[in-house]
């Protein structure tokens, strides 16, 4: 018996990684064209605060830096990191994306900060953390809701049917504060810690980009590109201290 | 026995036939006595089970109740209760057992059957009005409960509604909405029905007692009914106009009780000036003497059901009289000990930290006249008598506490504690349904016509008496270490230690409700399969054992009683050998 | 049956007691300069009351004990001194406990209330909210900025609404979530909530006062010793109430200056 | 204590002495000025107004204290109609009372009492339509419910007085109805319940009249 199952762990092992080797193929290049650019401020932003987590220790204790709030995160050469960048006009739309988009609450922090999705998309809100957390994002033309998740509690699976830039909040822990951002495209991207974004896979055609930043509101501009095309597009935010 | 007399005791009434007029919407105080007992009844099971479920979340939290998920699949997914559910469950406790069971149980359940009976009267002053007063108790009922099946739930703002949590509405959090509109409005209806049957109350004692009956010759048990009726009158008739208040803060957006410059769920509110504090007074004016509403008729019931039992007069009749009064008198000057760290003026800490404590004196006298009744009787030991025991010991204990909280530099540290909880579910909670347990196997065969079954009735009370103090006692303990209460789990430092004491008590909570059970079986049992019982199976003195079991339509059988004594001939020679005489014995004219 | 209950309450009476006797169960040291008199309260009341409690059930078992006996004529005994006796001992008794405790409690309840703070106290205003309670410190300047409900942010860590753009002195108050302060030193809190009610408790303190809506609520203590102690809401606030807790750090005083600095360079 | 019981008996042999036992005295009511046993209906009015002196008495206060608590209180002009519509009730009263005089007068004089009795029906709906009127006033000069705690307060307040003055019209409707039944007085219950309440009514209007003049 042992032994059988020993000379079948090769196999095993061999069969394991020839799945994993699969999966990880590289997937084709998207067709259609692509808008990338960078998004960035001048003047100078506010100093994000040091968040104080001693109420609940099982959070405090998974960081070894402090956190800082995420109101106006920036990065390197005056970078804006997440800011949501979609097409707010010029695409048909189409059925919402049957993929779930999820959003974790972890180290009583919202992860991701920003959370972009498509009008329709099904929406599942996990807590990894030791303590319940309570969700209430502060929806004005969607319907609004206030719910608790004790730990270990399953996901709550939800949507939302309009587009809508909704605060989330916990009220349990204040200092918990992100956004869902509802929209009707499904091409939209969020800025990574270098400001960068691009939107890929877009048919040829005439589009008004927007960039969505939560404490500077939108810019818009307009970009024309063909089947293949990549073109830029940058955004810069004015930043005030205060 | 009875002597036909042409005085006009009550209107003449006749019995209606047909099962509405008969059994729903009867004028007959002893059939809406029966509803009010059965209304409190539901509502104690339900109470009782959700005291279940909260203690089963403090001492397990990770503990799945499948049939929760059922009751609310947002307020306990999976079977866990979220935090806001476990207020929501809180509330209703809280909620249905002060209003629907203690105020209804033994203040307009037995008061309504037994008053007028007690005093020699046909009905009540008013029976339409008394039976608009249970109906709109029972419509009260259903608006409450149909807080259980609103989208987010009954209100988490404990049954105390505190202003601004329960004034703001959604934005202050689950349950807030809709639910604290039922709430609100569910106490509001109550109110009025507590007006109207304090007002029937006191117009029949007044009005239609009996020939001889004067109003020092009535029972210890009617006194009290007519002491916390004026109590009732007043204290409901200031919760009303502070819910009606509330309920336009709420939906009117009026500022009653909500300050300018609140920010809840990042939304600054449109209110300004209201004061929070004021809501605190009006609710505590009503608050604290409902505390007596509940408590002081159990006491008259047990102190009419005693003597029976010692078969001896009670000590110092006008002395437990006067106590009642005092306190009726007193309950309307201390309801401040509520509010020492509420933020007001601390001047007045002290100054109602005095009237709390000089309260304690009528209560001292009652308990001892009870107790020093005791000394040197041949006592027969049938389960009332052992309730009136318990009520003794458990009314000691609960009042005991007391002494502390009316501090307010004891206050400062036991407030909000469990050790409040402990002491006033002793003083208030057992100690009332001890009265209530008391009277039930006391009366219960004059009401149905049958013996209660003793050996489940005195298997009811060892229990119950041993478990109480299992559940309660070692809640002081909680309170001395500083456990607060109201919280749906113990996430402190400090608390985490406390979590056995809480299994324990939780524990025993579950065995003492398990021994409700037996009262319930007794109850249904009895009722159809119990011994008859005869006119007077007790040999007690009041004018409810001289009709028959249960007594017909109008009380007494086309007669109008005259009474010739107070009801504290026991221990005497009564006649053909008997040790007592009933309120109708006509002296023997040699 | 009334033997058993005798020996019943004889029991629970008992067994309750030791508890209280044998500290099983009992407050945390106290660490505040008026502490010792609630405690000293405390204990007188423990003593009354507990001799009134055993006195009490004693009383009851005992006589419920001689009501099972045989006794042939019930007329025979009766409570010495009848009804007067009881109500004379119940108005002395208790009559003279009251007195003491409202004589000693009423200075013990001043000291903590009625007394202001000293004038060179340290300034602290407190911020209770929905489930937290945030503290704010003057910073170099000595000044409180002024409080604007409507610049509340959560978002951005504006827990006060201050309005540094155009108001100085709020530029460098210090927010934190944990309440420091100097050992020794005397504290003068100003308790203001955000939303709902709420309580300041702190078992070491021996102290207990409500966030009220709207009001300006002055709390002054002095802590006697270094150390981390729990500050929890005993008011219901809402569904995070079992969770609203922060701490209170009481630090020698160089290490307060220390953290200070810290803070203020944040 | 073994004296009580003495007593009683002893209390007990003297009745059996004489006989009769003593009657109740049944009397046990706020002084009011009355030749016979009053009615039970009158009792229960009796505590109904002590019930709503106090609900009234509760809402004085909180007026108080919310006045003083903060600075946001408006004062504002009491519609000119409201000293109208004091006169009416007080007028009313005085025409109950012939009514009431009239109708013991006896049987000659019942209809002359029927038609007193209708005036003051009438008065009093006037007197809530003069409210009605009052509420409308205000609306126009912008103050509702919800505008300032002064007007909170005078709605609430007028509001509370002009639902029980409702309850008072309905008794004295429901008691015009029992009159034209029995076509006497004599045999009609609730006659001096109902002109008790109403003429309450009409103090409890004054008082707060008067509350509303001083505070708003």
């Amino acid at each position: 018996m042992n032994r059988k199952l020993l000379c079948l762990l090769p196999a095993a092992a061999v069969i394991f990684y020839a799945v994993k080797a699969g999966a990880g193929a590289p997937i084709p290049p998207p067709a259609g064209g692509t808008i990338s650019g960078k998004v960035t401020y001048t003047g100078t932003p506010p100093k994000m605060k040091p968040i104080d987590m001693s109420k609940e220790p099982t959070c405090a204790k998974q960081h070894t830096t402090p956190v800082m709030t995420e109101n106006v995160t920036t990065g390197p050469d005056s970078s804006l990191q997440y800011v949501v960048v979609y097409i707010s006009e010029g695409d048909p739309g189409g059925a919402a994306s049957t993929e779930t988009v999820r959003y974790d609450q972890r180290g009583c922090q919202y992860l991701p900060h920003v959370l972009p999705m498509q009008a329709g998309q099904v929406l599942q809100i996990f807590n990894d953390d030791q303590t319940s957390h309570n969700i209430h994002p502060l929806a004005k033309v969607n319907p609004e809701w206030n719910k608790s998740q004790p730990a270990g509690s399953l996901p709550i699976d939800t949507k939302y049917d309009k587009p809508e830039f909704i605060p989330v909040k916990c009220n349990i822990h204040p200092w918990m504060h992100g956004y869902f951002v509802v929209l009707n495209t499904s091409h939209y991207a969020v800025t990574g810690p270098d400001g960068s974004f691009s939107l890929k896979g877009l048919p040829a055609g005439k589009y008004t980009v927007t960039a969505w930043q939560e404490q500077y509101g939108t810019q818009t501009q307009e970009v024309t590109i063909g089947s293949t095309e990549t073109k830029t597009a940058n955004f810069t935010f004015k930043a005030l201290p205060y | 026995m009875h002597e036909v007399s042409t005085h006009p005791v009550a209107h003449q009434h006749t019995a209606p036939t047909g099962f509405i007029r008969k059994y729903v919407f009867s004028l007959d105080h002893k059939v809406i006595g029966k509803q009010y007992y059965g209304l409190a009844l539901v509502s104690v099971f339900i109470g009782m089970v959700l005291s279940w479920l909260l203690r089963i979340h403090l001492a397990y939290p990770d503990y799945h109740i499948p049939f929760l998920s059922k009751l609310s699949a947002v307020g306990a997914p999976g079977g866990v209760m979220t935090p806001e559910y476990y207020l929501s469950l809180l509330t209703m406790h809280g909620t249905l057992m002060v209003f629907f069971v203690l105020t209804n149980a033994p203040f307009a359940a037995f008061g309504n059957y037994f008053l007028p009976i007690q005093i020699g009267a046909e009905d009540m002053a008013f029976p339409r009005f008394n039976m608009m007063s249970f109906w709109t108790t029972f419509a009260a009922f259903v608006v409450m409960m149909a807080s259980f099946f609103v989208a987010d739930g009954p209100p988490i703002s404990g049954w105390t509604a505190y202003a601004p949590l329960s004034a703001v509405g959604r934005d202050a959090g689950p349950g807030l909405a809709l639910g604290q509109d039922l709430w609100a409005i569910s106490i509001a209806i109550f109110c009025i029905a507590s007006l109207l049957g304090a007002l029937n109350f006191i117009a029949t004692t007044l009005d239609l007692r009996a020939r001889g009956m004067s109003l020092l010759r009535m029972p210890y048990s009617t006194w009290a009914w007519f002491v916390t009726s004026v109590i009732a009158l007043l204290a409901f008739a200031v919760l009303l106009p502070a819910c009606v208040l509330l309920i336009l803060d709420r939906v009117a957006g009026t500022s009653f009780f909500i300050p300018a410059g609140l920010v809840l769920s990042d939304k600054l509110q449109p209110h300004s000036g209201g004061s929070p504090l004021l809501w605190q007074h009006l609710f505590w004016f009503f608050g604290h003497p409902e505390v007596y509403i509940a408590i002081l008729p159990s006491i008259g019931i047990i102190a009419t059901i005693l003597p029976v039992f010692t078969r001896r007069p009670l000590l110092g009749p006008k002395a437990l009289i006067g106590s009642m009064v005092a306190i009726g008198f007193l309950s309307y000057m201390v309801w401040g000990h509520h509010m020492f760290v509420s933020g007001m003026n601390p001047f007045s800490a002290n100054i109602f930290s005095v009237p709390t404590l000089i309260i304690t004196i009528p209560a001292t006298i009652m308990t001892l006249l009870l107790t020093a009744s005791l000394y040197g009787a041949k006592m027969r030991f049938d389960t009332p008598a052992l309730f009136c025991l318990g009520f003794i010991s458990v009314f000691i204990s609960g009042g005991i506490s007391g002494f502390y909280l009316a501090q307010p530099s004891l206050d400062t540290y036991l407030h909000a504690t469990y050790f409040v909880v402990a002491h006033f579910h002793f003083v208030m909670a057992v100690a009332s349904l001890f009265g209530v347990f008391a009277g039930t196997y006391f009366w219960f065969p004059k009401m149905f016509g049958r013996m209660m079954s003793e050996s489940l009735g005195k298997w009811h009370f060892w229990l119950t008496f041993l478990g109480v103090y299992c559940v309660f006692m070692p809640m002081h303990y909680l309170g001395l270490v500083g456990n607060v209460r109201r919280y749906s789990a113990f996430v402190d430092d400090y608390l985490a230690p406390l979590i056995p004491v809480h299994r324990f008590i939780t524990i025993a909570a579950l065995l003492t409700g398990a021994a409700q059970l037996i009262f319930l079986w007794n109850l249904i049992w009895s009722r159809f399969r119990g011994p008859v019982a005869s006119e007077n199976p007790w040999e007690a003195t009041s004018l409810e054992w001289a009709t028959t079991s249960p007594p017909p339509f109008d009380n007494f059988g086309g007669k109008h009683p005259v009474v010739y004594h107070g009801p504290n001939e026991l221990g005497v020679d009564g006649p053909d050998g008997t040790d007592f005489l009933m309120q109708t014995a006509a002296p023997k004219s040699s | 049956m009334g033997k058993v209950f005798a020996v019943l309450v004889t029991l629970i009476t008992l067994i309750s007691i030791a508890f209280f006797v044998m500290h099983t169960w009992w407050l945390p040291p106290n660490i505040s300069t008026t502490g010792k008199a609630v405690d000293h309260q405390l204990e007188e009341t423990l003593i009354g009351t507990g001799v009134l409690f055993l006195a009490g059930q004693l009383m009851l078992g005992c006589f419920a004990w001689m009501a099972s006996g045989k006794t042939k004529d019930t007329r025979a005994k009766r409570f010495p001194g009848g009804a007067t006796s009881v109500v004379v001992t119940a108005i002395v008794v208790v009559g003279i406990e009251i007195f003491t405790l409202t004589f000693v409690g009423s200075k013990a309840w001043g000291a903590i209330y009625l007394t202001p703070a000293e004038p060179g106290a340290l300034r602290v205003d407190v911020q209770a909210e929905q489930f937290a309670f945030y503290f704010r410190y003057p910073g170099p300047d000595g000044q409180f900025g002024g409080l604007h409900p409507d610049k509340i942010d959560d978002g951005s860590g504006n827990y006060f609404g201050l309005d540094p753009a155009n108001d100085v002195a709020a530029r460098d108050d210090i927010v934190v979530g944990s309440l420091v302060v100097p050992v020794n030193r005397p504290i003068a809190l100003s308790l203001h909530s955000k939303d709902v009610g709420h309580s300041f408790y702190v078992r070491e303190l021996r102290m207990q006062e409500d966030f009220v809506p709207g009001l300006d609520i002055p709390l002054h203590f002095t802590a006697t010793q270094v150390g981390k102690y729990e500050i929890v809401c005993t008011q219901l606030c809402g569904l995070g109430h079992y969770n609203m807790k922060a701490y209170l750090e009481v630090m020698s005083e160089p290490d307060y200056e220390q953290w200070l600095k810290t803070q203020a360079g944040q | 204590m073994g004296v009580d019981v003495q007593d009683a008996i002893h209390a007990g042999q003297k009745l059996g002495g004489s006989g009769l036992p003593p009657v109740t005295r049944n009397t046990r009511l706020p002084k009011v000025a009355l030749s016979e046993r009053p009615e039970r209906s009158e009792t229960g009015v009796w505590i109904g107004i002590f019930a709503i002196v106090m609900t009234f008495a509760a809402l004085t206060s909180a007026m108080i204290v919310r006045e003083g608590v903060a600075l946001d209180w408006q004062h504002f002009q009491l519609p000119k109609i409201l000293y109208l519509d004091t006169v009416i009730l007080f007028f009313s009263s005085w025409t109950l009372e012939t009514a009431l005089s009239k109708l013991k007068e006896g049987e000659n004089r019942f209809s002359a009492g029927m038609t007193w009795l209708a005036v003051t029906l009438a008065l009093g709906g006037m007197f809530v339509i003069g409210q009605v009127v009052a509420w409308r006033v205000l609306a126009g000069q912008g103050l509702f419910l919800a505008t300032n705690p002064s007007s909170s307060f005078f709605y609430v307040f007028t509001a509370a007085h002009a639902l029980h003055l409702v309850g008072g019209i309905l008794g004295l409707g429901y008691l015009i109805y029992k009159l034209n039944r029995t076509r006497s007085a004599a045999r009609t219950t609730g006659i001096r319940a109902t002109s008790l309440y109403w003429h309450f009514m009409d103090g409890l209007w004054v008082y707060l009249f008067v509350l509303l003049l001083a505070r708003m």
